[in-house]
């Protein structure tokens, strides 16, 4: 399936886009995706551990499985105020 | 887009603005209510200040993923209503270009002591800080674009 | 009237008002001034509520010492100052009769981080309910003066 | 020496006025004031404890010694805000 993934604050410059869309299989967890936007925008790679994940408006953990239709963000940690 | 809520001490007023209008306080200040049983109002106001770590700045440029912002906002008000009184709570966050000088945050928060006032007021803030999605770009008076 | 001090962080800026007069919000708000070196300002308004313990009341009458309260409240101030960079202080207190619904208590605190400002804030309504010579007396709905 | 006294709040109704004058000798604390007060306003007895004690604009303690010219102030636990 398809899930469309958006970059926010400076994860667009790392990758050099406001969204894309990843291809995935079945069962496929946050964690998994990630690795797999790694192949391809390979600056995230320096990122994974202070990468913030979203589903929709949630917060979700690396474990969480997608499913159809979910769209992801992914982006540095916030700093409002 | 609202959790599982226990039962609640007070009626939350609740006002969220995250936009990017400048912040008018004395019209944000006219438009107060209070009940009789209130007896704490706290306003805080963040200023986007001249200097950002050891670089000066201009301006910031505030980003924001808005409908999840609205939600997180959402979440943390939940989570105030059940630990405090609170009769109002009202935010507004400013986004896009904010120079140096100006506010990019307005929160009042009104209950009947002060201590529930700061309690909350704080919690907010910090909740925001940690949750909410909304970052900062630093505009530095050199480049006018560094990040 | 002024203890011996420290060298301090910041030059603060003190107003301090014991007052009759009612307090203004927008016309103190229109006097803020803040560097741009200052991130937070906090204000505190503390408004008398329509009851006092089990007693329902219309007014409280606030009485003061005001030559030692003056001075009581420089010494909070002082402290402030050591403890904490705080660019502007500010606080209103009125006196004499202040009905339900009207503020009897203003404090604006302006610095560079929220931390500060929150701090300084709470420990000057602290200390000054610690220390600061002002008194309520609560008018009550039946007799209208009953203490 | 002679001492002005000032009572604030609910010690003006406790003592019937908002000032008197106090006759003490020399080495008095205030203490020793407190106790010829009570003397003549019977009702401060109650209040000694939690009474606050101001000598011009400066709290004091019990063991201050009252020297010419010292204006004292007797009141309850202060409630401002």
């Amino acid at each position: 399936m398809q899930i469309k993934v958006t970059f926010y604050s400076y994860f667009k410059d790392l990758t050099g886009c406001g969204e894309t869309i990843q291809d995935v299989s079945d069962g496929t967890t946050l964690a998994a995706l990630y690795t797999q936007l790694i192949a391809r925008f390979s600056k995230l790679a320096a990122m994974e551990k202070s990468t913030l994940i979203a589903v929709g408006v949630e917060y979700q953990p690396r474990t969480y499985i997608l499913k159809e239709g979910d769209q992801v963000a992914l982006f540095p940690p916030v700093q409002g105020g | 887009m609202v959790n599982s809520r226990e039962k609640t001490l007070t009626i939350l007023k609740r006002e969220l603005s995250i936009t990017t209008d400048a912040i008018n306080e004395p019209v944000l200040l006219a438009r107060r209510s209070m009940s009789d049983g209130m007896g704490a109002a706290i306003c805080f106001l963040g200023v986007v200040r001249g200097e950002e770590g050891a670089d000066s700045i201009t301006a910031i440029d505030y980003e924001t993923f808005q409908q999840m912002a609205e939600h997180q906002f959402k979440l943390i008000f939940d989570e105030i209503e059940k630990r405090w009184p609170i009769e109002s709570l009202r935010l507004v966050h400013r986004i896009g270009m904010v120079r140096v000088g100006e506010p990019s945050l307005w929160v009042e928060v009104i209950s009947p002591h002060r201590g529930e006032a700061f309690a909350a007021c704080q919690f907010l803030i910090d909740e925001m800080k940690r949750a909410v999605p909304i970052w900062k770009k630093p505009i530095s008076r050199r480049s006018q674009s560094a990040g």
